[in-house]
């Protein structure tokens, strides 16, 4: 029963996934297109809770939701105006485009299917906090590390891009 | 597209057409919470950073000089009311002064006393309103409930005693005042100016020196002596760049020239000193009272004045220190029952003139606090 | 059915081929920009997937997914304030219209 | 002494019993307990901010010498009743120019996560919906999601003023996030947990038998936390002095200028829903939890956390009748160049505690 109710919870999940990502490419408004992706992230750290990795889905909801996804709006509030939609937001490779997507989905799906068919779960979901955390601190230390000062490189990039040309002179 | 308003091209600078290479365009009112009534401030934007601004007037024109012209002399008092309706007692004594002129009448010294006391009550009621609404304009709410909800209810109890009314008294009449206090109202204004003293400090903690509010405020929309002087300013945002003007001073009328006041002023005429003048000539405001309150001794309180009158032909401008700057009454006559042509020097409306230069390089946020400072009464300013 | 490894997988497979097509074909650099989320989230429910089903007992590849999200911010961080600066050349969010190399 | 948790217990187990006997599994009945306690909080939660804005004008009254609402009801108890009825049947207006979709969505997600959070806080002792290991970050995480409604009704409304209070929302929330979520890891690196109810329970106690364990009162790092937290909590919920979003003098409402009826309503509620969960946090983080004192046997320990949830409440209240607003640049500047050092700078102190102590 409790399998099941998972087999459930997911293939909801995987259909909202599925839906809100063909909204985010295909929708006219960029802002509703931007609304469905910050939905699809939720999704996403609904999946990862199902995965058993709970911090990990709290960080997606944290930096992804809380943090890009609002950044991102911010962009598109700042550089469109409501009637923007009215625009045709496709180039013209759309069918190519289509057609190559399409090709490199079954050819990943094909492969999984080969590979990894039934596999199913050893161990039960536990809470991943400590382990993650001592993991970071622990073998990824050097990693960790260097993603910090990308960060940093990221940050000042952001601020000097940011500024406009009159203020980048001083 | 079919929701656009279209454009009037009447006034390309307060309906300029949206063009993006020129930023946001802000309307800022006429439905406004901030404007203080129907003003409407056209302010362009580049981000935050205004570019341009451009009040628009008129939401709230009702004719007041054209309507002066078909009302005898005493009917006009009426009109006069509706003017600055926060301080409608220095309204009516502006036109007395106008009109006593023409007349050339005497007005009884208890009549002086009385119209002082009710004019400096008047000050303080409307730098309460005043203080009470920048609070509001800065985001403080409490003040304007302590300022408006109390102190000034205190003086419009006192008005009602001696005239009535609470909002559009009526009270000064041309020859002297509609009638002498009631019995032991000296006493209830001497209790009131005595407690006012501690009132006037609980704002200052309250507000004028609340960390916050001199963040908002202390650099924001400096004047200069020279910009000030030019475009006409007059009252206690001239003060405040440090100029020490004030009619009752410069041209004293009535008789301030027996009672003893300081002006204050400030320095460098930002939002915080047009607001801390106003607080200090609250405290002068009561120390005038006092004086007096001192010096008035019993009497007559009407001139001798005939219940119809006509003018004799001539022109006639009576002007004096109103809450706001310097009120002028204009009056022409030809000779007839009721003015040729009244004209109002209305201090909120020369004062507001400045607007479109000084909000110029602020921030929207600051917009509110420089409109606020200004501190403008649109009854004043559309008349 | 009970959930298996390749379930995840197929549905990032489609996930990732969706974003794939935004990629290519949006004409807004937003979008484009959103289309890369979509396939970084992709592998992210991949990563995750083969931590849970393949070696539960480490976190390695959810200590992964935590760098490739922090990866993605400082991206949409520098990205989107390029963005920005660019709108303000040009007017436009367009990639066509992108085709100058000085500002 | 009327402690809640033993009570619920048996009602579990009873329900367990109950449900068990009608052929279903166990499994059944921890769901239904579960929809039942969600329902008490999705219940609990949306009659807290009628009795919060009833508390807000009395409060504000009093500090503003007047009365506040003494009509409907003795002492106008039901006067935000009253009020809440009248939202519901006004005219539910959607402008012309606006997004409907996203207009009509806004409300929605910026109440709904308000909801989620409560799920790990504990409302006592042995009183937590569920007990989730990450419950410090979850908070943190979902409440997060209600920015991004706040963006919704700016851009949603095709309003200019709530573009504007839209972005400036955003901006702020996303700033003030961060000092906020710093300024609790000196706890979890205490008490070395994220789990509420754990760092609830490990407040237990006394130093010399007297001064309680709450972490307020850890020297230095306890009180900087504390007003860190505090502030951030405060610019999180849009209130007086950080309420820029909603500045009402400046952009008339901000971001809920074109919202009306239930909507606004909707705005309303997460507004004090969101004051309540930052004092309940705060009360669970910083006051002990469900931990009485002087004496904590008095009283059940739901009703000490109630009275320091309130203690909080009165705070947020004080805050906001006492203050101006501040400008916008100058409430990022502080946030930046203020707050977070700060709340690093404390990290490191909480960093030092711990060695020392070894």
């Amino acid at each position: 029963m409790e399998q099941s109710l998972l087999t459930l919870i997911f293939g909801v999940m995987a259909a909202l996934l599925i839906g809100l990502s063909i909204v985010v490419v295909t929708s006219r408004s960029v802002f509703r297109g931007a609304i469905a992706l910050t939905a699809a992230l939720g999704v996403v750290a609904g999946l990862f809770v199902l995965l058993g990795a709970d911090f990990v889905a709290a960080s997606q909801l944290l930096i992804y939701v809380g943090g890009i996804m609002i950044i991102m709006l911010f962009v598109v509030m700042l550089s469109q105006r409501p009637r923007d939609h009215m625009d045709r937001q496709t180039n013209e490779q759309w069918v190519w485009g289509a057609l190559f997507s399409l090709a490199v989905t079954c050819a990943l799906i094909v492969q999984f299917r080969a590979v990894y068919r039934g596999i199913f779960a050893t161990l039960p979901p536990a809470p991943t906090t400590a382990s993650v955390g001592r993991l970071l601190l622990g073998d990824m230390v050097i990693p960790f590390e260097a993603v910090s000062l990308v960060l940093l490189a990221a940050l000042v990039g952001a601020v000097y891009f940011g500024l406009s040309k009159k203020e980048r002179g001083r | 597209m079919a929701n656009e308003i279209s454009v009037p091209s009447i006034a390309p600078e307060v309906f300029p057409q949206h063009a993006p290479d020129k930023g946001m365009f802000i309307s800022l009112g006429p439905q406004h919470p901030s404007t203080h009534g129907v003003l409407r401030v056209a302010i362009t934007t580049d981000g935050e950073v205004v570019t341009s601004a451009q009040p628009d007037l008129g939401y709230l024109h009702r004719a007041t000089e054209k309507l002066a012209e078909k009302r005898t002399y005493p009917q006009i008092i009426v009109l006069t009311d509706r003017l600055d309706y926060l301080a409608a007692m220095t309204n009516n004594w502006s036109y007395c002064l106008a009109v006593e002129k023409l007349l050339g009448v005497a007005i009884p010294e208890r009549a002086d006393y009385l119209r002082i006391i009710v004019g400096e009550l008047q000050r303080i009621a409307s730098h309460c309103v005043f203080l009470g609404t920048y609070g509001i304009d800065i985001g403080a709410f409490t003040p304007f409930l302590v300022a408006f909800g109390r102190e000034r209810e205190r003086i419009l109890d006192l008005f009602e005693d001696i005239c009535g009314a609470r909002l559009t008294y009526n009270y000064i009449r041309i020859g002297g005042v509609m009638a002498d206090a009631p019995e032991g109202w000296d006493t209830k204004v001497r209790a009131f100016v005595k407690e006012m003293y501690g009132h006037i400090d609980e704002y200052d903690t309250l507000l004028t020196y609340n960390p916050i509010f001199m963040d908002r405020t202390q650099g924001i929309g400096s004047m200069s002596q020279e910009m000030a002087i030019a475009w006409g300013i007059t009252g206690p945002n001239l003060r405040a760049t440090g100029v020490k003007s004030d009619v009752r001073k410069d041209d004293p009328y009535s008789l301030y020239s027996r009672l003893h006041f300081g002006i204050p002023v400030g320095k460098q005429g930002d939002c915080w000193e047009r607001y801390w003048v106003r607080v200090q000539e609250m405290r002068e405001s009561l120390k005038l009272i006092e004086q007096a309150l001192n010096a008035m001794a019993p009497g007559d309180t009407m001139g001798k004045i005939p219940k119809t009158f006509r003018v004799p032909p001539g022109e006639g401008y009576g002007h004096l220190e109103a809450p706001r700057g310097d009120l002028g009454f204009y009056i022409v006559s030809d000779g007839s029952p009721s003015p040729y042509r009244m004209h109002i020097r209305a201090p909120s409306f020369i004062n507001l003139q400045v607007l479109q230069v000084l909000l110029k390089g602020w921030k929207v946020a600051d917009v509110i606090a420089i409109l606020g400072s200004i501190d403008i009464v649109l009854g004043e300013v559309d008349r | 059915m009970i959930l298996s490894l390749h379930h995840f997988l197929m549905l990032s497979a489609i996930i990732f081929g969706i974003g794939i097509y935004g990629a290519l074909t949006r004409r807004n650099i937003l979008g484009v920009l959103m289309s890369i989320e979509l396939m970084f989230n992709a592998a992210n429910i991949n990563l995750v997937a083969f931590n849970h089903f393949l070696y539960p007992e480490r976190v390695w590849g959810q200590g992964i997914v935590i760098f490739v999200i922090t990866l993605a911010a400082a991206e949409a961080v520098v990205g989107l304030s390029l963005v920005l600066s660019i709108y303000r050349t040009i007017k436009s969010v367009y990639t066509e219209k992108m085709n100058i190399l000085h500002g | 002494m009327l402690e809640l948790a033993p009570i619920l217990h048996k009602a579990f187990q009873s329900l367990t019993v109950w449900v068990v006997a009608h052929g279903l599994t166990p499994l059944a009945a921890w769901i239904l307990a579960k929809a039942i306690q969600a329902g008490v909080i999705v219940l609990l939660v949306s009659l807290v901010p009628i009795v919060l804005v009833y508390a807000e004008r009395k409060v504000s009254a009093f500090m503003q010498a007047r009365l506040g609402p003494m009509n409907v009801g003795p002492y106008g108890i039901f006067q935000t009743v009253a009020d809440g009825i009248k939202l519901i049947f006004k005219e539910d207006i959607i402008p012309i120019g606006s997004d409907r979709l996203v207009h009509l969505l806004a409300p929605m997600v910026v109440v709904a996560p308000v909801f989620v959070c409560f799920a790990p806080v504990p409302f006592g002792i042995g009183l937590v919906p569920i007990d989730l290991d990450i419950g410090v970050l979850f908070i943190f995480a979902v409440s997060g999601i209600s920015a991004i409604g706040i963006l919704m009704a700016g851009w949603g409304s095709g309003n200019k003023f709530s573009m504007l209070g839209g972005l400036r929302g955003a901006a702020q929330l996303v700033s003030y996030e961060v000092p906020r979520v710093l300024s609790v890891v000196p706890i979890l690196m205490l008490y070395g947990t994220q789990s509420l109810r754990a760092i609830a329970l490990a407040q237990e106690g006394r130093w010399h038998g007297f001064l309680p364990k709450w972490f307020i009162f850890y020297p230095v790092v306890g009180q900087i936390a504390f007003l860190i937290f505090l502030i951030a909590a405060v610019a999180e919920t849009n209130r007086t002095p950080f309420d820029i979003p909603e500045a009402e003098s400046e952009l008339v409402a901000g971001f809920h200028t074109e919202f009306s009826g239930l909507k606004f309503a909707l705005f309303f509620l997460s507004e004090y829903a969101y004051v309540f969960l930052a004092s309940a946090m705060a009360a669970v983080l910083f006051f002990g939890g469900g931990d009485g004192f002087p004496a904590g046997g008095l009283l059940p320990s739901w009703v000490w956390f109630l009275g320091k949830t309130s203690f909080m409440v009165f705070l947020f209240l004080w805050f906001r009748w006492t203050f101006p607003r501040l400008r916008v640049d100058r409430l990022m500047h502080f946030c930046w160049t203020f707050l977070l050092p700060w709340s690093i700078i404390n990290i490191s102190l909480a960093g030092l505690m711990i060695l020392l102590r070894r």
